[in-house]
């Protein structure tokens, strides 16, 4: 037989080669290029500093999170599959995921997921704080991390709607009547009392926040839609984009938080 | 033409174009933005009616009338002068209370909850008194029910004169 | 300008700001302008001229409501309130006094309310602590707590007390303070009363302002907030329109434009402001179709979620002018890509069916009842299945099974070939001679038809021989009798065509030239017996005496059709026979195979094959009974769904002429079907085989709208009005007097009555319209009656005739009635009449004073009688029935001959004297008597 | 006995105090809470202690629901990560008093190492660890679905979902604009503004507390009493009606607790003036208004002047963020502010307007 293992055989085709440029990264040349020349992988440095990778220190809950994050956004995308948000189907199709889909359990997955996400921001919110990692310069990048806190627990709110179950409705009805009572723009806010001339009421429960979010004046189909657009396209979308800021001022603000 | 003068002339047409362009680009944008805003108002909706008419003050005689109570959900009552529309919906957990015209007064079957004729409640479980809901005068005479507004008594809008007709 | 770049500039910088600074204009004027195309919309026009129109109208309410006012009385009122005012503004002090002691007793009840809240509380809480204890069986516990609780209700009781007479004593203050008051408030509350229409239409004026406010309201961008012009929608839950399998509730937006359509009062405004013409049947909040229950395209067909633009709704023109008017008026052009466009509005009661499948006439849809009695005429529903009109009715033509005893094989033939040459009234319709198949080739195969048709129908007709012979008698008095009688009821007859006319009668055939047609014998026995000819005919006997039948026949028989007699038709082409027998076996076959078949058949067999095959080719049997025809189906196609078949589904052939609409094919195809094959090459077989009835256009228009209204929309059950049983069993009853067209004499419930129309002189000489029958009379006596006809109105000379009912269907009718009429099978048969002391005296002084001998005097005087028989009456007639009847029979049967004896209201008798003028008591004396008088058992 | 005793104790008029104390004293302790040794005994005090909890059936009742698992796994995972960043800051302090820099700061933690295999392979078992963990909790816990959504009638209680029942539970004792919409509202914003606000450069990158204490302090008061021991409370101790109920209560219907409330306005005026309310509104409301003014207007330089601590602080940040930090702060004391009015004087509103739903 030749000298050459098929492995390596493989590792001299052209195929290999024109995908992957370098060698194993067993040397100091290869361990750079896999980072710097694999479109996923660039955003890590190439080196870094050693507490960066202790566990110890960095909890490694923004990691989970983006994790989460992708493995929610995978589900999510199967689960679409079967889902229709419509009053008549949308709770019979969460049923159907329960009883015949096959590997229905992704709707379990999504949805502990969706809590683990919540826990892990959180989480990964204290540990940034206790290490004092909101620092200069790192100080915008906070600001990009609250917000995509608030965000995240917009994605369960609004993914709370989509099962169509008493839970869901009851406790968006709760969630969303908070926002009735926005001052100036919600009809039962301070100030809505004001907001008219004669019999014409410019802060109702038809043109107020509540109504914009819900498309109605409580928690109906048109809510359903609103909170499923929202909640598979539009915030994934924003969170998609502000990630991706994140990790990058991550990068340019000197890595993984280290002491400066 | 001195070299000065033929910069500050471009300033000034640098400044106008800039200006104009930018503002008018930035008006646009904005109007764009707005018209997302103004998209997520639908003009038309596909709720339930919450108002009807209720025909005229004169068609109910003085107590409680029930016409009304299973299609619109609401009880129009008559006394002492003023004619309500009272919601049917049990303060304490939304059972629907009946009327009873022996003892003059409206008992939820559920727990037991019990309202006077206005529809103060003096016994059982429930901790408030049933709503009200707006009704106004139309121009030919007939009552407008209104059921978006409510008219809570234990927040003194009773007293509020959208809350009931003078008859 | 190149040389003003900067190093490392590939553009200069102010020429970019200049390319900015028009893109961004460009792009601002797009911006702008998608805000105004969004905003602007037709409808929003419409509204607010809706508003203008609003405003007029309450304008001049106002108007006549001021002028109404009472000036000096609203002085009056002023000046008195000035007056209590100036006596209340005495009383200052006392008033100050009495606010101040208000004041402290709302104060104390206030502090009373929050301790009676923390004591409602706490005993609350101390209850359920010592239920909770009791629960867990912890006597210690619930002991404790119990004692903690009595303290605690006790103390709530007394605190309620307080609370009590707190408000007893605010009560008392209160009233103080109105009777202080009193001047200033009765008169306010007099002056609000007395203006109170004044101040309400000004409200009401005041929101039809065009002001700043209305502008914001409804300008673009921040008209989400509580615009006033929007778009008005009714959603229909019960009607649904079918998308893709799902039934979707209606949706209407139709009263955005159409903005007064369910309001009294705009019936003269031009469209779309006025209101709708039928307010008290169809839009109106009491009518039977409420706005918001059935809406608007449920009925009138449409788009009904446009609002747009006028042709998308699908307005459809009714005629050219309104077409022309509309274009330009409003643009419109035929619409495309609609499923049902709206009916015309000569159309619009095709919009009935939908619902109203199953009943026979629908009450005031006069145009679809006359469009669905012509299909009874013609016979439609005999080749073409249509839903809603019953699986077996009868075959609208006459039985063939015994059609050798009738008429013979010359005449048939050449009334086959062309019914109008003898009959020009005939409903039998044209097969030949037809655009379509008059080329000399086609007539040539066509009668050969005709006289295989002829052979296969004779040979297998069975043998008649007539129960009555023929003696001549008086014509003259023959066609008294049949313009007396009721055959007009039925029939037209020549010689009596001002009435025929009149009567438009349809269910017999006209009669005309009888004398050329039938043999005298079969015509004397057909009338004294029609069932004895055709075991089924519902050609009822009319129980005639020898004379009079044969004075009929003798009529009947000189009418003569002389031309028609002189006719021969040809003899059977033997050739042309065997090329069809030829064409037919060739299907599944060669042509050479099929003809060495056919030639190897004998003479008459072929004869008798090319019969059979040419009834069922043209569907014959369909409509007469016929031998070798059991279970063959309608050959036309089913028209259930006619009303929403595809237009592109329908033929135009080349009649470019006719519109591309529903309608327009319909009633074009009705007139002359075989247009369709005109000027198209086709060959003998696939020709349009669609008769010819010579419809007038007027007719075919009627049936159109019939047919339209035969829609595919599924309705929801409780979208339709359901039948109760009483209803359901008129229903079927009204089917079996449709059957037997009953109401080609009488007029029931309102419905028909068409030889009425003959009696416009004296409507109390026709027939008697039926009026709730099923209260009038007995269940058992009309049972009774059907099968025993027996003169009631003797001085009629239109007679009952006695039908040959099965026994289902007199079971039917008399149910139905009853049924129909909410009443009991049995209500007060046996009634036996109890009198009370001096009733009886009483009756008998009103049976002088209104003296009911002088018209019901049969068995009383020899008079001649204008009025039933009374001795009769207790075992026909409801007793209650009777009461309502003398009450007010104007009511029941407007210009009946009967006196009104108790005035309009049926509260003012004529006579006051017997029973003080009581006229619920002398009804029921008199209601008494008339039982009294059929014999029925008397007690004290 | 020990339950009811329990029951009792976990009331938040008693625990929310006991949460406090708890929380100062571990914050002054923390050396000796950041210690392994008090982690094991605490571990080992709990482990019974739980199984008692887990044996009563009211209490495993709500533990089991599948929509309060994840509550569970927060309430482990912020205790273990507290103790966790104490042990470390503790760590820290006793090197940094000793002269010596933080851990993370020694040069062989600071020695910069290859990302492939280190960084990635890490992350990568994390990855694969929280896959295996999530199907697993998904194997075992079905997600919860309930009827099909019915409006016209609403479970008792309904809750939102469980990441905001610290708002939810804000709702007992503020309006709705306030818990709902200003206090989360400020809660983003102060979070925002942390980092323009803390100016002390200390801290940035190693756990600390004795560096940074005013930061750490007020962060973990919000974080850990008032987010999330809020949102155990409103998880575990709220019933039907949104009464409070022990940990072994049974979730009774009919429970009724005492509670009439009453206005700062109707105090003063009908109890203490003894006259009835004024008909002017203002009027009516007006110590309420001037109490509220002067709490965020008059405190802030108050404090800046008459303390010492207030003095260093107005110092070290300017006036500035001395204001915004204070009014933050401020705020978020108002809400322990509100809860014990709440149970001392049965306050309902410091200012009741519900005419202009203004209420505070």
């Amino acid at each position: 037989m030749s000298g050459k293992g098929i492995a390596q055989k493989v590792r001299d085709t052209q195929v290999w080669k024109s995908i992957f440029r370098h060698g194993p990264p067993d040397n100091a040349r290869n361990r750079a290029a896999v980072i710097a020349g694999n479109v996923f992988l660039h955003l890590h440095p190439i080196k870094l500093k050693k507490s960066g990778v202790q566990l110890g220190y960095t909890w490694c809950m923004g990691g989970l999170t983006f994790f989460i994050f992708l493995a929610l956004t995978v589900t999510g995308l199967l689960l679409m599959f079967y889902y229709r948000p419509t009053a008549e189907y949308a709770f019979n199709d969460i049923i159907a995921l329960r009883e015949h889909v096959p590997l229905g359990i992704m709707r379990e997955i999504h949805r502990w997921g969706a809590h683990a996400m919540v826990i892990t921001v959180w989480v990964h919110m204290f540990r940034v704080f206790m290490t004092g990692s909101y620092k200069p310069p790192r100080e915008f990048n906070w600001g990009v991390g609250v917000i995509l806190l608030v965000l995240t627990l917009l994605l369960s709110f609004t993914g709370y709607l989509l099962p169509w179950d008493q839970l869901a409705i009851w406790a968006i009805t709760v969630g969303s009547g908070m926002a009735k009572a926005t001052p100036f723009a919600g009809n039962a806010g301070p100030g809505a009392m004001l907001a008219r001339i004669g019999d014409f009421v410019m802060v109702s429960d038809k043109n107020d926040v509540r109504f914009q979010l819900l498309g109605g004046r409580f928690v109906g189909e048109p809510a359903l839609l609103r909170f499923y657009i929202l909640h598979c396209v539009f915030i994934p979308l924003v969170v998609g984009v502000l990630i991706a800021v994140h990790f990058w001022r991550v990068r340019k603000d000197g890595g993984i938080s280290a002491p400066l | 033409m001195s070299s000065d003068s033929k910069q500050s002339l471009n300033r000034r047409e640098f400044f106008s174009y800039l200006t104009v362009g930018w503002v008018m680009f930035t008006a646009s944008v904005g109007g764009l933005l707005s018209l997302a805003f103004r998209f997520t108002y639908p003009n038309v909706n596909f709720e339930p009616e919450m108002e009807f008419l209720a025909g005229l003050p004169t068609d109910y005689p003085s107590g409680v009338d029930e016409r009304w109570k299973n299609s619109y959900g609401v009880w129009m009552v008559k006394q002492e002068g003023k004619l309500v529309a009272l919601s049917n919906i049990c303060t304490h957990l939304g059972c629907i209370p009946n009327w009873l015209p022996a003892e003059l007064k409206f008992k939820c079957p559920c727990h037991g909850s019990g309202y006077y004729m206005s529809g103060i409640n003096f016994e059982g479980p429930t901790p408030r008194p049933l709503e009200r809901f707006k009704v106004a005068l139309q121009p030919d005479g007939k009552i407008k029910v209104d059921k978006t507004k409510i008219y809570r008594w234990e927040k003194g809008e009773w007293e509020n004169p959208d809350s009931f007709l003078e008859v | 300008m190149s040389e003003n770049k900067e190093p490392g500039m590939a553009y200069n910088m102010s020429k970019l700001h200049k390319v900015m600074a028009v893109l961004s204009f460009i792009f601002f004027v797009t911006t702008v302008w998608v805000f105004l195309d969004d905003y602007i919309r037709p409808w929003k026009a419409i509204q607010v001229e809706a508003q203008q129109i609003k405003r007029k109208h309450t304008d001049d309410a106002l108007k006549a409501a001021t002028k109404e006012l009472d000036g000096k009385k609203l002085s009056d009122l002023d000046s008195s309130l000035a007056k209590g005012q100036e006596i209340v503004s005495g009383r200052k002090a006392e008033i100050e006094k009495a606010e101040k002691e208000l004041k402290v007793v709302l104060t104390k009840l206030k502090a009373q309310t929050i301790k009676n809240g923390v004591l409602n509380g706490d005993v609350s809480a101390a209850n359920f602590q010592y239920e909770t204890a009791q629960g867990a069986h912890d006597h210690k516990t619930a002991e404790k707590k119990l004692e903690e609780l009595t303290v605690l209700k006790k103390e709530f009781i007394l605190g309620k007390d307080n609370s009590k007479a707190l408000q007893a004593e605010e009560k008392i203050i209160r009233a103080k303070l109105a009777d202080l008051n009193k001047e200033v408030i009765s008169t306010e509350k007099e002056i609000k009363e007395f203006t109170m229409k004044v101040t309400l239409l000004k409200a009401a004026k005041a929101t039809t302002d065009i002001n700043p406010i209305f502008a914001i309201r409804n300008m673009p961008f921040i008209d989400y907030l509580d615009p006033t012009i929007k778009i008005q929608q009714i959603v229909i839950n019960n009607v649904t329109d079918d998308r893709y399998f799902r039934q979707v509730p209606k949706v209407d937006r139709c009263i955005t434009c159409h903005v007064f359509i369910d309001q009294p009062g705009y019936e003269k405004e031009k469209q779309p402001f006025r209101t709708h013409p039928k307010l008290d049947l169809m839009v109106g909040m009491e009518s039977k179709h409420p706005m918001k229950v059935t809406g608007c395209t449920s009925c009138h067909g449409g788009e009904g979620q446009r609002v747009n633009d006028f042709a998308s709704v699908a307005h459809m023109p009714d005629g050219e002018k309104q077409e022309k008017e509309w274009i330009q008026k409003y643009g419109w052009k035929e619409p495309h890509h609609v499923a049902s466009p709206m009916f015309k509005l000569s159309q619009t009661e095709a919009g009935c069916v939908k619902c109203h499948a199953d009943v026979q006439l629908v009450k005031g849809a006069t145009v679809l009842n006359e469009g669905r009695m012509a299909i009874e005429k013609y016979g439609c529903y005999a080749c073409h299945k249509i839903s809603g009109w019953g699986e077996n009715r009868r075959k609208p033509g006459p039985s063939l099974l015994k059609i050798a005893g009738k008429v013979d094989k010359e005449w048939f033939k050449s009334w086959v070939w062309e019914p109008r040459s003898f009959n020009k009234h005939s409903k039998m319709p044209a097969f030949f001679r037809q655009s379509n198949n008059s080329k000399p080739e086609f007539i040539r195969l066509n009668m050969a038809e005709v006289n295989a048709i002829a052979e296969y129908v004779y040979d297998k007709s069975k043998p008649y021989v007539a129960n009555e012979k023929f003696h001549p008698g008086n014509a003259e008095n023959g066609k008294k009798i049949i313009s007396q009688v009721g055959c007009l009821g039925c029939h037209g007859v020549d010689g009596l065509e001002e009435q025929s006319d009149k009567v438009k009668a349809y269910a017999g055939p006209w009669l005309t030239g009888l004398g050329s047609k039938v043999q005298p014998d079969w015509l004397v026995s057909w009338l004294k017996k029609p069932s004895h000819y055709q075991e089924d005919t519902i050609m009822p006997s009319m129980r005639l005496s020898d004379t009079e039948a044969n004075d009929i026949a003798t009529y009947l028989l000189s009418l003569r059709n002389k031309s028609f007699e002189g006719l021969t038709f040809a003899k059977l082409d033997t050739k042309a026979r065997d090329e069809l027998l030829a064409e037919y076996n060739s299907t599944f076959d060669t042509y050479a195979s099929a003809v060495s078949k056919v030639a190897k058949m004998g003479d008459r067999e072929k004869t008798l094959d090319l019969g059979k095959r040419s009834i069922g080719k043209y569907g014959c049997y369909s409509c007469h009974n016929l031998e070798g025809f059991d279970g063959y189906e309608g050959i036309g196609p089913n028209l259930t769904k006619e009303g929403s078949k595809p237009i592109t589904q329908f033929g135009f052939g080349l009649q470019h002429q006719i519109p591309a609409q529903r309608d327009a094919w319909i009633t074009a195809h009705l007139q002359r079907p075989s247009r369709w094959d005109e000027g198209i090459d086709k060959v003998f077989k696939d020709l349009n085989k669609m008769p010819n009835f010579y419809m007038s256009e007027a007719e075919a228009k009627k049936i159109t709208v019939a047919l339209l209204g035969q829609v595919s929309d599924v309705v929801p059950l409780n979208g339709i009005k359901r039948f109760t049983a009483g209803e359901a069993l008129y229903n079927e009853a009204m089917k079996v007097a449709g059957k037997y067209n009953c109401m080609g004499c009488h007029q029931i419930d309102g419905l028909r009555g068409d030889i009425l129309k003959a009696y416009a002189d004296d409507i109390n000489q026709g027939p008697p319209r039926l009026v709730n029958e099923g209260h009038r009379v007995q269940t058992n006596w009309l049972y009774h009656f059907f099968g025993n006809v027996e003169p009631i109105r003797p001085w009629l000379q239109i007679r009952m005739p006695s039908f040959n009912l099965s026994l289902e269907e007199k079971n039917k009718l008399v149910a139905g009635f009853q049924q129909g009429a909410q009443q009991g099978t049995f209500e007060e048969p046996e009634m036996t009449v109890a009198w009370e002391p001096g009733e009886k005296e009483g009756a008998v002084k009103l049976w002088n004073s209104y003296n009911c001998v002088s018209c019901h005097s049969i068995g009383f005087t020899k008079d001649t009688p204008l009025a039933p028989n009374l001795h009769l009456a207790s075992k026909r007639l409801r007793p209650s029935w009777i009461k309502l009847w003398l009450k007010n029979p104007q009511g029941i049967l407007p210009g009946t001959v009967m006196p009104s004896f108790f005035g309009d209201d049926g509260n003012a008798p004529i006579d006051t004297t017997v029973f003080g003028g009581d006229a619920p008591k002398q009804i029921n004396a008199l209601t008494k008597y008339v039982i009294e008088l059929g014999g029925k058992t008397t007690t004290k | 006995m020990l339950r009811e005793l329990v029951n009792k104790l976990s009331d938040p008029i008693i625990s929310f105090p006991l949460v406090t104390i708890g929380f100062y004293f571990m914050l002054k302790y923390y050396k000796i809470v950041g210690t392994k040794k008090f982690a094991y005994w605490t571990t080992a005090l709990l482990i019974p202690i739980t199984t008692w909890f887990l044996a009563d059936p009211n209490f495993f009742s709500i533990i089991k629901t599948p929509d309060n698992i994840p509550i569970i796994i927060l309430l482990l995972l912020v205790g273990f990560v507290t103790w966790f960043a104490i042990h470390k800051a503790a760590e820290n302090d006793t090197r940094i008093e000793a002269g010596l820099c933080p851990i993370e700061a020694t040069p062989e933690n600071r020695e910069k190492v290859w990302s492939w295999p280190n960084l990635v392979y890490t992350e990568l078992f994390a990855m694969i660890a929280c896959t295996a963990f999530l199907v697993v909790w998904a194997i075992i816990f079905k997600a919860p679905l309930e009827e099909s959504a019915n409006p016209t009638w609403a479970p008792n209680p309904a809750k939102a979902p469980w990441y905001f029942l610290g708002l939810q539970e804000m709702l007992v004792y503020f309006d709705p604009w306030m818990a709902g919409v200003v206090l989360p509202g400020l809660i983003v914003a102060g979070l925002i503004a942390v980092p323009y606000i803390d100016t002390n450069p200390k801290g940035n990158g190693y756990f600390t507390f004795k560096e940074r204490k005013m930061a750490i302090t007020a962060f973990l008061y919000g974080w850990l009493v008032l987010w999330v021991y809020l949102i155990i409370v409103g998880v575990f101790l709220r019933g039907p009606n949104w009464t409070f109920y022990g940990p072994f209560e049974f979730w009774d219907f009919h429970k009724v607790v005492a509670s009439f409330n009453v206005n700062l306005s109707e105090i003063i005026w009908i109890k203490m003036l003894g006259v009835g309310l004024p008909k002017n509104l203002v009027v009516r409301e007006i110590f309420g208004i001037i109490l509220s003014i002067a709490y965020i207007s008059i405190i802030p330089p108050w404090a800046a002047k008459a303390t010492k601590a207030g003095r260093e602080l107005f110092l070290n940040l300017g006036a500035t963020r001395y204001y915004i930090f204070m009014f933050l702060v401020l705020m978020m004391t108002s809400l322990p502010i509100k809860m014990i009015l709440r149970w001392l004087f049965s306050l309902k509103y410091i200012v009741a307007l519900p005419e202009w739903e203004l209420n505070l």
